[in-house]
């Protein structure tokens, strides 16, 4: 079936209104009774680091093809209904919102399971790095989990 | 020439380029660049022969013996930290 | 310490947004980086009948001593930081929200743990009861997981 | 006279009336009120009897030997439904 992509999966500059992407997922089917959703924001502090603001950057067209595979994968491997997927790319104030998973299915199990299986799979496979500025200078950030 | 797009902190050791534009002329696998961007920029290099630093080709994650073929999109990953740290 | 309980703890007609909700969590500390969110919306079936309408009914007083209970024991059993949760009574129409969980953590994996828990507890002991509005009539549901 | 809060189906069981006004003359525990409701509600009662529905007193769930005081707030509770049932 042909997806709406460009819609539930996007990596913008601008932020986001969760209620707005609520919304979308939730109007896919009236069968939505759990909603499970994850909200990533920038922490003013990384690794014991005072960090006073983050950019991000991302690989275009690369990374949202990623998060359609994560978007598509979890319809299909999880009993849900519907995923958004967003993420911010630029600069980040402490506290902003960087990232967010909405996932909508008749029961509120497998929404929790999935939305934590999306959150993991795009921190493992979507080219997003992240640079944080801190009193001492700026360090890309490593991760491997 | 090729074009390798960089990201991260590949970007930075190659002095904040957004791309290395290299002439490929001695074999036209992945290992082949490798070995251009060991003698061009070899701390770049090193993190490659680390894995920790990943080639992509056409958008997605390229080994060794990846053929590149003219037109193809390269470019150099190091490691992701999309989302949160926590 | 003081809680702020009847900001973070609340039985409400109105509906709510989700995304004032999430403000008020992310206020209380700039070390939090997950929140997650637990949204519970109106289905149009139960148990293979068509549903019309909800209207829920709760125990005022209890409801939100229950509520206030089930905040104050995630904040003390799990490493999290704020918990918001709020359930609607009257009547809610399909699609609409009925109950919402907001918890912020340093770490995701708490913030799921804890998101899940409170959901599970409060379906557990809060005094709240539900009328469905079928074709066929009034039922009163009876659940017992 | 005590008063018992009524919700949900216990409220539909006593003709929608939100709340009972009962003389607990023969004793001052949960079990005479139970006694009572057995009498004038006895479907109500047999709801109780197999602990589908509970009694509270001062919003904790009470139990058969519960002492019930003057002024204290009484309720029956069929089970909970909150959230969302799936």
């Amino acid at each position: 079936m042909p997806t709406d992509d460009a819609q539930f999966v996007r990596v913008q500059r601008e932020d986001f209104s969760v209620d707005a992407e609520i919304n979308l997922v939730r109007g896919r089917s009236k069968r939505i009774g759990g909603i499970s959703i994850f909200l990533g924001t920038a922490r003013d502090r990384s690794k014991g680091r005072e960090v006073v603001s983050i950019t991000f950057d991302h690989y275009e067209g690369m990374a949202q093809r990623k998060l359609r595979e994560i978007r598509e994968r979890a319809m299909k491997d999880f009993d849900i209904i519907e995923v958004a997927i967003l993420h911010r790319y630029g600069e980040i104030g402490i506290g902003d919102n960087i990232v967010l998973i909405v996932v909508g299915a008749e029961h509120r199990a497998e929404a929790f399971r999935a939305c934590q299986w999306a959150i993991d799979e795009l921190k493992r496979i979507t080219p997003i790095w992240k640079l944080e500025y801190t009193p001492e200078g700026e360090v890309w950030v490593e991760e491997h989990p | 020439m090729i074009t390798v797009r960089l990201f991260g902190m590949t970007k930075s050791l190659a002095g904040n380029q957004d791309s290395l534009s290299l002439a490929l002329t001695n074999g036209r696998q992945v290992k082949d660049l490798v070995e251009l961007l060991d003698a061009g920029y070899p701390m770049i290099g090193e993190l490659i022969h680390k894995k920790k630093v990943l080639v992509s080709v056409n958008q997605e994650i390229a080994h060794e013996e990846t053929e590149i073929l003219d037109g193809d999109e390269l470019a150099l990953l190091p490691p992701f930290a999309g989302g949160t740290p926590w």
